[in-house]
């Protein structure tokens, strides 16, 4: 059982972003994980960070809270945030936590790397 | 079926494991779809119950894992079908009025689970159980949106759907 | 956490009914996916259960639906992982022996569930409980081919691809 | 919870066959709603019956037996009956129980309507 807590993340460089794409659900037994591969990635974009949520079917607040944390990290290091691809089911739990308005998400990915 | 005092459905015994949350959440999620919920609405019980089990995890047994949690489940039929769902602990007791969601204002991360506990479940109730640790019952209803038809959750393209009694005499 | 004598990761009580069938191995197929067995075996153990807990509320309770059936769970970790599922009712004895599939070769509907069981668990033994009632334990191991990676089953195109700890200090 | 038991079919008749299409798990608990409706189908078919799984997930032995009995009922009115568009985990059951070489199997619906 001891990878049921780790969670496979594709990540590709594109220009001045990196896309980060997490297979799988997020939940408390994921989140440290998927918090690692973030600030990772953060690391190495350039100037923006997309994740890319379509391989996501399910999210609890431990990943949203990942998810604020790597706002506030993005924030503080000048780079953009940008969420995309969100499955119906998830993107209802950014809804009932009134954060679809404080996150910028969009379409497509080529939206997200062109997202002022 | 109907009676509260009545045997639960499904009661699951399960350790206080982040990893154990995602067995448990798909068999509510799977018992709440054959009820009639939607699709969303599966995934937003299985989130309830998910953010419950995580606090009952992070809070009543402090990140330990071997505590014991029992959840219980019953289909509720007759004139307000719906899913009741008790989660009970014998961790650390904490006055009900104190669980409760920080200012969703204050954006940071965290502090959100009491109040989509809450935002999704028609009925949510903490309590202390005389034998120790905590008590939550929670109850949604079915609602007019849940069922486009009556027995899958879809919405369906193309060709005639017929599915139950109504229709089987039509031969 | 391994030893067969401590208690299950999981242990559901349900009811003999039909109905809460795909809730019970919803539960087993999305624990055996974390434990690391990939999609078509995870199908293939939600089968194993389901043909076990049909055989007790058809052959057991006789189709009864009030009775009681025990799903109790484990994950092995140490030399072999794998799961391990052991079945418990309070419904009719019957020898061990007597639990046998009919002959492949006569196709007709029914009595295929033993077959399947033993097809795809590695260990299947039928006990009489000496309270009342039978057991059933199965064990299933992890196999080379359970795990394409480390944490996703499905087979993954494009981009590159890393996840766990191996890979974090290449930043 | 009195619609759990049933299960959803769409049906089309193309020609002189009938196919079917059951959405959703068939187990225990649905296969005697299938089991109706497929001998519903089996009347108003003229000479085939096709049985499209493509949004079946997952199936048991109650599932499997009700085929197999809808077989027979096929062969003793003379038509014919083929199964197509197999999920995986599906196809698995039907090899598991040997039954993949009892059963008349095909890739789409248009082979399934053509098959010999
Ligand atoms: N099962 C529980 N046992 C003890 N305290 C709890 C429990 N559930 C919630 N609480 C309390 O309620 C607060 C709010 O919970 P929640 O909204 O889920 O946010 P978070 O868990 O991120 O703090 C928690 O910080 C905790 O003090
Ligand atoms: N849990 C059980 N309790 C009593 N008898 C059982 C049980 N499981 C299986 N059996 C016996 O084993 C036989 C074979 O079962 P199975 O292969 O599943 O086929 P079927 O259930 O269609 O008859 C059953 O007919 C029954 O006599």
């Amino acid at each position: 059982m001891h990878d049921a807590d780790q969670i496979e993340v594709q990540t590709e460089t594109r220009g001045d972003a990196v896309i980060v794409r997490p297979i799988g659900d997020i939940d408390l037994s994921r989140a440290p994980h998927l918090r690692e591969q973030l600030s990772e990635a953060l690391r190495e974009a350039e100037a923006r960070l997309v994740i890319n949520l379509d391989d996501v079917p399910y999210m609890d607040s431990s990943g949203v809270a990942t998810l604020v944390e790597t706002m506030q990290m993005c924030r503080k290091s000048g780079k953009k945030l940008v969420l995309c691809q969100l499955q119906d089911r998830v993107r209802s739990i950014f809804e009932i936590a009134r954060l679809d308005m404080v996150f910028t998400i969009v379409e497509t990915t080529d939206e997200a790397i062109n997202a002022g | 079926m109907n009676d509260v005092a009545s045997s639960p459905h499904l009661r699951l015994e399960m350790l206080s494991q982040a990893r154990l949350l995602s067995a448990a959440r798909s068999m509510v999620g799977n018992f709440a779809q054959r009820l009639g919920f939607n699709e969303v609405e599966c995934g937003q019980i299985s989130l309830a119950v998910d953010e419950a089990l995580c606090n009952i995890i992070n809070h009543g047994y402090e990140k330990r894992d071997d505590g014991r949690i029992w959840l219980n489940v019953w289909g509720l039929e007759g004139e307000r079908p719906g899913i009741r769902v008790m989660i009970e602990d014998v961790a650390r007791q904490v006055e009900p009025d104190q669980i409760k969601s920080r200012d969703l204002d204050d954006v940071r991360p965290g502090g959100l689970g009491v109040f989509i506990i809450h935002e999704i479940m028609d009925e949510v109730k903490y309590d202390k159980r005389e034998q120790g640790g905590m008590r939550l019952t929670m109850v949604k209803y079915l609602s007019s949106d849940s069922r486009p038809s009556s027995s899958s959750n879809e919405t369906r393209h193309e060709e005639s759907s017929h599915s139950g009694k109504g229709n089987t005499d039509h031969a």
